[in-house]
């Protein structure tokens, strides 16, 4: 059978490229999003393999609001990010330094 | 149904804010629909004050003394966001009839992560708060800046909530349980998980409170914003996220708390030091007033690195202070006006003295009671909070808490003087909108004459830690 | 204790005077002259009622008197007012001192006068209240609240240099007090209370002393200011505008002195005597060696700020002696210090007025021109330099004494300050007064106007006064003094 | 070897290959694709893992409704993609040195850890109590009791999602014409008899 | 009656300062030196008849007026002590006052303040009276720095003279370091004795003969010590070697505050505190010594100083400061009694000598300089006589009060067994003829030989009005016959009655004194008289040869023995060196650098790097977020 630590560091390494590509990642913001999805979904498996191997419910469940959430943060952060995009004329990353300091 | 008569405050607010949005689609007069949101917020106050204390939905979703105080702080502050709104909504683009809405949507949300007994309910909470301050920072979507502030905002916001589920689900996962009483109970000294699930939760949270290191969009956020959304942003959020944070810390860890008083220790140190040093290298005022508030949380949370009911009672009262007088601050900054535009930096106050002087050395005591100037209410949220910190011990705490506190006292002096010393400018006719005096006065002399007679709000937040102690 | 809240109203008065004040609109000369007798009677009317509280003291009680104890904060934080023998002629030197500050700015303020009135008043209030709190919180609310004021005189009034004077002033001394206020809190966490009455009769262990000392020492060296953390006060003194300088000599550093006497030995005996020699080496140091820095100054206003320190060295070595003699010729050196080195700005500040320099070197010869304002300021440097019959001497001979009977070392060294002092004070005065007078702008002086001399004269009737019959007034320091130095080496034996 | 373990080996290298695709990919539109990838097989993790309520709305909300709108924004929006390779190399060591250590740490605290989780007992939602029920069912039966508030408020979220989209992306562009049915159909108030003088015409 | 001697100077004082705030005229003026000068002469007239009361039946009187200083077991009063020694200063001090009362009116009349004048005079007078009239210490310590300050008032009298105000400063100086000898024998009495009252102190101080005081890390016999204290506070006021450099100087002042302070009162108020000390004195051979060894060294090297000056006041100054050794040898010696004699004549031929000065210079136009004089005896011949009468009496020629007072000294030098008795006999006689050379040359250039004036001043000179000549006659009655009338009285067979107890008395036979001793100092000052006589009225050309062979030796006379040139290096300029030292460099740049300075820019460098960090970058922020993340983990993950 599968081991419990195997979910977990497969969530934790997916975790980790999402986090890493956040800051790795000097393209454009749309990437940065992408890697958000991807640590949410390292979230939802340490969830629902916890919720399987403690056989417990919440954890699904919990997984579920995570997905809803998820969903609404990307609606609000291409929101931002077209607006962003006809201020600026762009996404590129590293063009958005004007506030600093 | 015996449990939603307990949550009507927030019922309410979600209604009226229903309400207001359908309403804004027919009357064109978004004056109205901000003043009703005032007004709901005002009954929601008096609802809050009534409510009987009770957890409910299986002890997930608390409503007691901690928690009320909290929402009425919470209050004070959106309220004062939308009084700002009148005066400013047309200067900075942002007449929207969804701004009351958002504030109130954003006000729900931080109504449930102060009475957030679980970890589903904190994450709906936060998420609800985020979400709606996302757009809220970007809502003058002509202005680049503006949006700037946002996209930082969101991306940096959830990355944390990233960290936060992150952290959520290990404690989940290695207590079986997201209920913050229940967590602890399968808690052992092997369980590195959970300490590591309680570090990723701790991270999202700084995020909230803007802790070092987890502050960087905070400087950012607060120049691009429109003032109003600062002024929230300085005001209501940290405040939900202080008290949910303490929540989380004492309800779920409280007997165990060696373990997550290091890293509080170390944010709470990292962050008043940072904020002293990087806030006197600041020309724009909402830049410094974020690294300020960065500074002042450092503080905030010695009161809960100490972990004692002082501790607790420390931060209540700090918090309270916190409140009143970034209130006058930034009623202040929102007056700086002058033939509809804007001034924010800090040049601009140059010789305000000559054309305001009685607004002006009221802004002056501000800057003393933010640097912790005796007889001024922040002298005393900084007194209780050493209070705190050498009962528990912590005396190293307070040493680098007091000399942040002199570095920091440059900076605001640095206002008074140019207030003062510098050349005057001309006369800010923003100063004389009466819906911004209504915020500052009382408030400025609430915090100038506090020292008079301090024991009220020393009682209520003593009330208010009875939930923990 | 049903009497009348008497030192709740010498605090509260200024406040009530700055109420009225905000009511009168400031637009012409017709109401900033309003303004300034506002101000002026609200601080005469005070210094009565500090005189009808000085008549009213019981000169044989030598526990504090006119107890006034509200509940403030919570318990063990109250607000708790009171005066013995050492406070009071603080008090007293306070509200004598603000009217006549409040008269020497009459002409040399030319705009805000309001808010420099407000800023005086406000800071009497602080200062009265330092002197009478007998609660540690209440003491240091006062303590520091004065910087604001400060602060703001110095920096909008002030001269060239103002903001970095007032900025050194204020970090400077707050950075110090920081310090005490970590040791008040600790104060308050172990004994349970601020509460200074009670405080002096707790016992601290040896190590807690130590620490407290320390941080109470930090607060009090930086304000005296002691020798090297002097160098703000130089600066803040040639900035101020006269009467800042004033407030700032007579009172503001009295009140570290004060806190010496009341808080570091009263408290900490035992560390007080550990660390005698430390004050004594240090105060010695300021002494000769802030006196040899007058000697060269240029600027008049350094030169009696430097001799500031000197003097305040006398009284630290004073205070630390542990004696009746050496107390008593503290307190004496500082009132006395306060009239006179007020005096001596108030001096400078007559001239700087006519002609708006500090420098020495652009005045001589003004006995010609100017015979009172001469008589006058000869008197304040014969004081200054401590001739007997004037109050400087009472003070620095009793503290001499008091000095060489612990340490002849120490004794001797400060005694040599006596002979430096009268060469910076005579120098500055020949250079000033004395001399032919060729220099073109100094012919159109004129002598001292009336309400000049309504300003000098109760300075020079006092410091003769005090010089010559002090014992009035060591008869109201007495039975207090007397009183700490039985408490003290009753806790050390 | 078990099936069960090479499924969940096959759909975990997909998954990290794939997310790794996510972040390196020059394309964005490659991006959204792997993207999509990334879910499927999370999906096939979910499936594994008993949870296919999960898995489907994994599949049916994540690929079907948020991927597409990521591939909607991004053929909205017109990137240029070209970009200067240095300033990515500069920051890359240092980069991902950190983020070595932090999957380092994460992995070695997670191999080192005893994952013993049956002495934990009290647990909110055991699977117990919901043996006769299926997954769907089982979660229902919960989320429209015990969570029914934080269901709503979730609902709240997505308005606010909603709401937020539109104020921030709806703009009424000054200059624009549009129709207004209303006022086109509304003859009231907009027909005027004249009368008219004959010889004299009507000035419009 | 003795309230009144105090009181009337002080009052004379208060009147002219009043005065002299109004507006200058005549009548004003007048109205000061009619009001100071009857005032002082009441007092004079008083004391003189307390003085004569007193020689007819000795008492003390102990008045205590009020409390000064009560602290403690600290205590002194304001009081008006009066026994013998102070009833012979009373009269001193008031006669020779009165007379410089009235003859400033005439020395002053072309003087722009005269009121400022005559009240700085009844200042003096006052705090010399206060001086002499205490009945402890710390009342003696405020006439002490009160004479102090009337001297540096008065030297510095004509202010727009730069050398008036330095002189004045470097007086008042130097009479501080004094002070702060005395001071600091206060202190150590009070810590002794437990009291600083006479009465308490005298009477006990044999109790503390064997006493030890502990003083910076020694053990010293209390009572030398306290005595060399209070000797360092004589040798400041009466200008003994070491701190005699301003007397000299101080003679920038008006010729009648010379006279007054710096010949007749102030200056021997060294000798009255040592004569007034005797009993604690007497009890400290040690400190004794010191007083013969500096006495005796001041008395020959002031002479040896005077004899090249060529300021007529500075010659007599030098003589005053001589003089002053010669005193101070006799109380060193014990023989108080012929300290308070010399005293006493010297006060008057001193006086006369300088108002006989100040008569010249008046005759010459306000010229002093020795040199630049001659020939005018045809011209003022009462002020020759008058100078001739003090110079015989400063000589000690028979049968004048110098020679009474002086030989007395001299044969006490010879006579005492005291370790350096042989050491000042012999420097005291050597200092008589150089002290007739001196003053004889002094006469004879002033007086005799060519004219070295211009022609057209010579002309001019003319005798002084007789408002200055009759106090000038009156001083030579005293300086002719005090020593004679009173000889007995101070040192003679009624000594014992007439000091009563207010000195210690040794009493000496004075009979077994071979004849040439006896003798020897008449003869060397008629010795000395010739020279001068050979050196400038014969051959005036033998001194400048002299002067010429001896260079370096002349040169480190008229040098004054380089003592201002040493003091100088030695003391001023390392003073204000260490001055600017400490202000520029360690406030400067250390203290203010380091410290308050030094931390600014700290921190603003520090601020100026975090605002680096705070890059703009959202990598950046999330890198920050990773890397705090990191180190916590860590942190956690080691602690575990």
């Amino acid at each position: 059978m599968i081991e419990l630590n195997q979910f977990l560091i497969l969530s934790a390494l997916l975790f980790s490229i999402g986090v890493i590509g956040i800051f790795l990642n000097r393209k454009n913001v749309i990437i940065i999003l992408m890697s958000i999805e991807i640590i949410l979904l390292a979230v939802n498996i340490n969830l629902v393999s916890f919720s399987y191997f403690l056989n417990d419910l919440t954890g699904q469940i919990f997984s579920l609001f995570v997905l809803t959430v998820a969903a609404a943060e990307a609606a609000i952060g291409l929101a931002i990010l077209v607006i962003y995009n006809r201020n600026a004329g762009s996404i590129e990353i590293e063009k958005i330094n004007t506030l600093k300091g | 149904m015996e449990n939603i008569l307990h949550i009507i405050p927030e019922i309410f607010i979600f209604c009226s804010a229903l309400i207001l949005l359908i309403l804004g689609l027919f009357i064109k007069n978004i004056k109205l629909i901000n003043n009703l949101a005032i007004l709901s917020l005002l009954i929601a106050v008096a609802l809050v004050i009534n409510q009987p204390y009770q957890s409910i939905y299986l002890n997930s979703y608390v409503i007691d003394e901690f928690s009320s105080l909290f929402k009425i702080m919470i209050f004070i502050g959106s309220i004062v966001t939308l009084v700002m709104f009148v005066s400013s909504r047309e200067d900075l683009h942002i007449n929207l009839y969804e701004y009351p809405i958002l504030i109130l949507f954003s006000t729900l949300g931080m109504m449930v992560m102060v009475s957030a007994n679980d970890l589903l309910a904190m994450f709906i909470g936060l998420e609800l708060q985020s979400l709606s301050l996302y757009v809220l920072a970007a809502l003058n979507r002509n202005s680049l800046l503006s949006s700037e502030a946002g996209i930082k905002y969101f991306i940096l916001g959830a990355l944390s909530s990233g960290l936060l589920l992150f952290g959520i689900s290990y404690i989940y996962g290695f207590s079986g349980n997201t209920n913050f009483n229940l967590i602890a109970v399968n808690y052992n000294s092997e369980s590195l998980g959970l300490l590591i699930g309680i570090v990723f939760v701790l991270a999202g949270l700084a995020f909230k409170v803007s802790a070092v290191p987890f502050h960087m969009w905070t400087p950012d956020v607060y120049q691009g914003a429109p003032t109003p959304i600062t002024a929230f942003f300085a005001l209501a959020p940290k405040i939900a996220a202080m008290g949910l944070l303490v929540r989380f810390l004492f309800n779920s860890f409280g007997e165990l708390y060696l373990d997550w008083q290091q890293i509080i220790f170390f944010i709470s140190i990292a962050s008043m030091m940072l904020a002293a040093f990087a806030a006197i290298a600041q020309t724009n005022i909402k830049r410094l007033m974020a690294y300020s508030s960065i500074g002042h949380i450092g503080y905030a949370l010695i009161g809960v690195a100490c972990v004692s009911s002082e501790g607790l009672r420390s931060l209540l009262i700090y918090l309270m202070i916190y409140l009143f007088m970034n209130i006058s601050v930034f009623t202040v900054i929102l007056s700086l006006k002058r033939n509809d535009a804007y001034f924010e930096n800090i040049s601009d106050l140059s010789g305000m003295y000559k054309n305001h002087p009685f607004t002006t050395i009221l802004v002056a005591l501000m800057m003393f009671s933010l640097a912790g100037i005796p007889p001024l209410a922040g002298f005393f949220g900084k007194f209780y909070i050493f209070v705190a910190a050498l009962e528990s011990n912590m005396v190293f705490l307070a040493v680098v808490g007091i000399i942040a506190s002199v570095i920091s006292a440059f900076y605001y002096l640095r206002i008074v003087k140019i207030m003062y010393f510098d050349e005057p400018k001309e006369e800010f006719d923003g100063l004389n909108i009466r819906s911004l005096q209504v915020l500052f006065y009382p408030s400025s002399f609430l915090v100038i004459l506090f020292f008079i007679y301090p024991a009220p709000i020393i009682q209520l937040s003593e009330y208010a830690i009875k939930s923990f102690y | 204790m049903n009497e009348l809240p008497i030192l709740s109203i010498l605090i509260l008065l200024p406040l009530v005077g700055i109420f009225f004040m905000t009511l009168i609109r400031n637009n012409n000369d017709q109401s900033s002259n309003n303004l300034k007798h506002t101000a002026l009677w609200i601080s005469f009317l005070n210094f009565l009622i500090s005189l009808y509280l000085l008549f009213s003291f019981n000169q044989q009680d030598a526990d504090f008197q006119f107890e006034e104890r509200y509940f403030w904060i919570e318990y063990g934080i109250s607000y708790h007012l009171g005066v013995d023998g050492i406070s009071i002629l603080f008090i007293v030197l306070t509200t004598m001192l603000v009217p006549i500050c409040i008269l020497a700015s009459y002409d040399s303020i030319k705009f805000s006068v309001k808010e420099y009135l407000i800023a005086f008043l406000a800071l009497e209030t602080f200062m009265i209240g330092v002197f009478c709190s007998l609660d540690l919180v209440l003491f240091y609310l006062f303590f520091e609240g004065g910087l604001i004021p400060m602060f703001l005189i110095i920096g909008i009034w002030g001269g060239e240099r103002r903001v970095y004077s007032t900025f050194k002033f204020f970090l400077y001394t707050l950075a110090g007090s920081v310090f005490m206020l970590l040791a008040i809190i600790y104060i308050f966490i172990t004994a349970g209370t601020t509460d200074v009455s009670y405080l002096l009769d707790y016992n601290f262990t040896r190590n807690e002393q130590i620490v407290l000392w320390l941080a109470f020492f930090a607060s009090f060296m930086v304000k005296i200011p002691m020798w090297p953390f002097h160098t703000w006060l130089p600066d803040a003194h040639v900035e101020a505008p006269t009467a800042g300088s004033v407030i700032l000599a007579g009172v503001l550093l009295k009140m570290a002195g004060y806190g010496f006497i009341r808080f570091s030995i009263g408290f900490f005996p035992e560390a007080s005597e550990l660390f005698a020699p430390l004050i004594f080496t240090l105060s010695i140091v300021a002494i000769i060696v802030t006196s040899l820095i007058a000697l060269v100054q240029e600027d008049m206003k350094k030169l009696i700020a430097y001799s500031s320190v000197a003097h305040m060295g006398f009284v630290t070595l004073g205070i630390f002696t542990f004696t009746v003699q050496g107390i008593e010729g503290s307190i004496i050196q500082m009132i006395s210090h306060g009239i006179v080195s007020a005096a001596l700005f108030l001096c400078v500040g007559v001239v700087y007025d006519r002609l708006h320099t500090r420098e020495i070197s652009r005045y001589g010869g003004l006995v010609s021109k100017m015979p009172m304002y001469a008589f006058t300021f000869m008197i304040f440097i014969l004081a200054s330099l401590g001739l007997p019959g004037t109050s400087g001497f009472v003070g620095e001979f009793l503290v001499l004494i008091s000095i060489f009977s612990i340490n002849t070392y120490f004794a001797v060294f400060a005694t040599t300050g006596v002979v430096l002092a009268a060469t910076y004070s005579l120098w500055l005065y020949r250079r000033m007064i004395f001399g032919a007078l060729i220099k073109d702008d100094l012919s159109e002086m004129l002598d001292l106007t009336r309400r000049e001399i309504i300003i000098f004269v109760p300075l020079i009737t006092l410091t003769i006064f005090i010089g010559i019959y002090p014992k009035p007034v060591i008869d109201i320091i007495e039975p207090s003094a007397k009183k700490i130095v039985n408490q003290v080496n009753g806790k050390l034996n | 070897m078990s099936i069960s373990l090479l499924t969940f080996y096959l759909f975990s290298a997909i998954l990290l290959l794939s997310s790794l695709m996510v972040i390196s990919t020059k394309n964005p539109v490659h991006s959204v694709l792997f993207l999509i990838l990334a879910f499927l097989n999370a999906a096939g993790i979910f499936v594994i893992l008993h949870a296919e309520f999960l898995a489907m709305i994994l599949i049916i909300v994540y690929v079907g409704a948020v991927a597409v709108l990521f591939l909607f924004v991004v053929m909205m929006l017109d990137f240029k993609t070209s970009l200067g390779k240095d300033n990515i190399l500069q920051y890359m060591p240092i980069g991902l040195l950190i983020g070595l250590v932090f999957i380092a740490e994460l992995v070695i605290v997670l191999i080192n850890t005893r994952l013993d989780l049956s002495n934990i007992q009290i647990l909110s939602n055991p699977l117990d109590n919901f043996s006769d029920q299926s997954n769907t069912e089982a979660i229902g039966s919960i989320l429209y009791t015990n969570y029914v508030l934080y269901f709503q408020l979730s609902g709240v979220i997505l308005l606010v999602a909603m709401v937020g989209s539109i104020v921030l992306t709806l703009r009424d562009r000054e200059g624009v014409k549009r129709q207004i049915v209303s006022e086109q159909v509304d003859r009231e108030g907009k027909i005027e008899l004249v009368d008219v003088k004959s010889g004299e015409g009507v000035d419009i | 009656m003795i309230h009144s001697i105090v009181i009337l100077p002080l009052l004379g004082f208060l009147i002219a300062c009043t005065l002299s705030f109004f507006k200058r005229n005549a009548f004003i003026d007048r109205l000061a030196e009619i009001i100071t000068c009857t005032f002082i002469l009441l007092a004079a007239f008083f004391s003189f008849y307390i003085f004569i009361d007193n020689i007819g039946n000795p008492s003390v009187v102990s008045l205590k007026l009020f409390t000064w200083i009560e602290s403690g077991s600290f205590s002194a009063d304001w009081s008006i002590y009066l026994d013998s020694v102070t009833s012979v200063m009373l009269v001193v001090i008031t006669s020779v006052s009165a007379l410089v009362h009235v003859y400033s009116i005439g020395y002053m009349s072309h003087d722009d303040s005269k009121p400022r004048f005559m009240g700085y005079l009844s200042l003096f007078t006052f705090a010399m009276i206060m001086l002499v009239t205490a009945d402890n210490f710390l009342q003696l310590f405020f006439g002490w720095e009160g004479v102090g300050l009337a001297s540096y008032l008065l030297i510095g009298f004509w202010y727009k003279k730069p050398t008036a105000n330095a002189a004045a400063i470097k007086a008042f100086i130097v009479n501080r370091v004094g002070d702060f000898g005395l001071a600091l024998g206060i202190f150590t009495i009070f810590i002794v004795f437990g009291s600083i009252e006479y009465e308490n102190v005298f009477k006990s101080a044999a109790k503390f003969s064997d006493t030890q005081f502990a003083f910076i890390g020694y053990e010293i016999h209390a009572l030398t010590l306290i005595c060399i204290f209070l000797f360092i506070g004589a040798m400041g006021k009466s200008a003994q070697l070491f701190l005699h450099t301003w007397l000299p100087d101080a003679m920038e002042g008006p010729t009648p505050v010379s006279a007054l302070i710096h010949a007749a009162t102030m200056v021997t108020a060294g000798v009255f505190l040592v004569v007034r000390c005797s009993p604690l004195f007497d009890l400290a051979p040690i400190a004794m010594d010191f007083v013969v060894v500096i006495g005796a060294s001041t008395a020959f090297f002031a002479a040896t100083i005077g004899l090249v000056q060529n300021d007529i006041k500075r010659v007599i100054a030098y003589s005053t400061c001589s003089q002053l050794g010669y005193m101070f040898v006799a109380a060193g010696l014990g023989a108080y009694g012929v300290a308070m004699f010399h005293l006493f004549t010297h006060a008057f031929f001193k006086a006369l000598l300088f108002l006989g000065a100040g008569s010249v210079i008046h005759a010459v136009h306000e010229e002093q300089d020795i040199r630049k004089m001659g020939g005018i005896s045809n011209f003022i011949p009462i002020t020759q006589v008058m100078m001739i009468i003090g110079t015989i009496s400063l000589m000690g020629f028979p049968f004048t009060s110098g020679y009474y007072s002086k030989d007395a000294i001299i044969e006490t030098a010879y006579l005492s067994n005291s370790n350096f008795a042989d050491y000042a006999y012999i420097l005291l006689t050597i200092g008589v003829v150089m002290t007739s050379f001196y003053s004889w040359r002094l006469m004879f250039l002033v007086f005799n030989g060519k004219t070295r004036m211009a022609e057209e001043d010579y002309r001019k000179v003319h005798e002084s009005s007789s408002i200055m000549l009759i106090p000038l006659m009156i001083l030579a009655i005293g300086a002719l016959f005090f020593g004679f009338i009173f000889k007995s009285y101070f040192i003679g067979y009624n000594s014992d009655e007439f000091w009563n107890g207010s000195i210690v008395l040794h009493h000496e036979d004075h009979h077994n004194i071979p004849l040439l001793i006896y003798y020897l100092p008449a003869i060397l000052g008629v010795v000395g008289f010739l020279i001068a006589w050979m050196m400038y009225l014969r051959k005036s050309n033998i001194a400048k040869n002299i002067a010429e062979l001896n260079k370096p030796l002349y040169n480190f006379l008229l040098n004054k023995w380089y003592f201002d040139e040493l003091y100088n290096m030695v003391l001023v300029k390392p003073a204000i060196g260490i001055g600017k030292l400490f202000w520029k460099l360690i406030d400067g740049y250390i203290i203010d650098g380091f410290g308050p300075n030094g931390l600014a820019s700290l921190v603003s460098r520090i601020s100026s790097r975090t605002k680096q960090i705070q890059s703009g970058f959202i990598y950046h922020y999330a890198f920050a977020i990773l890397i705090g993340l990191s180190l916590i983990i860590t942190l956690i993950i080691f602690r575990f």
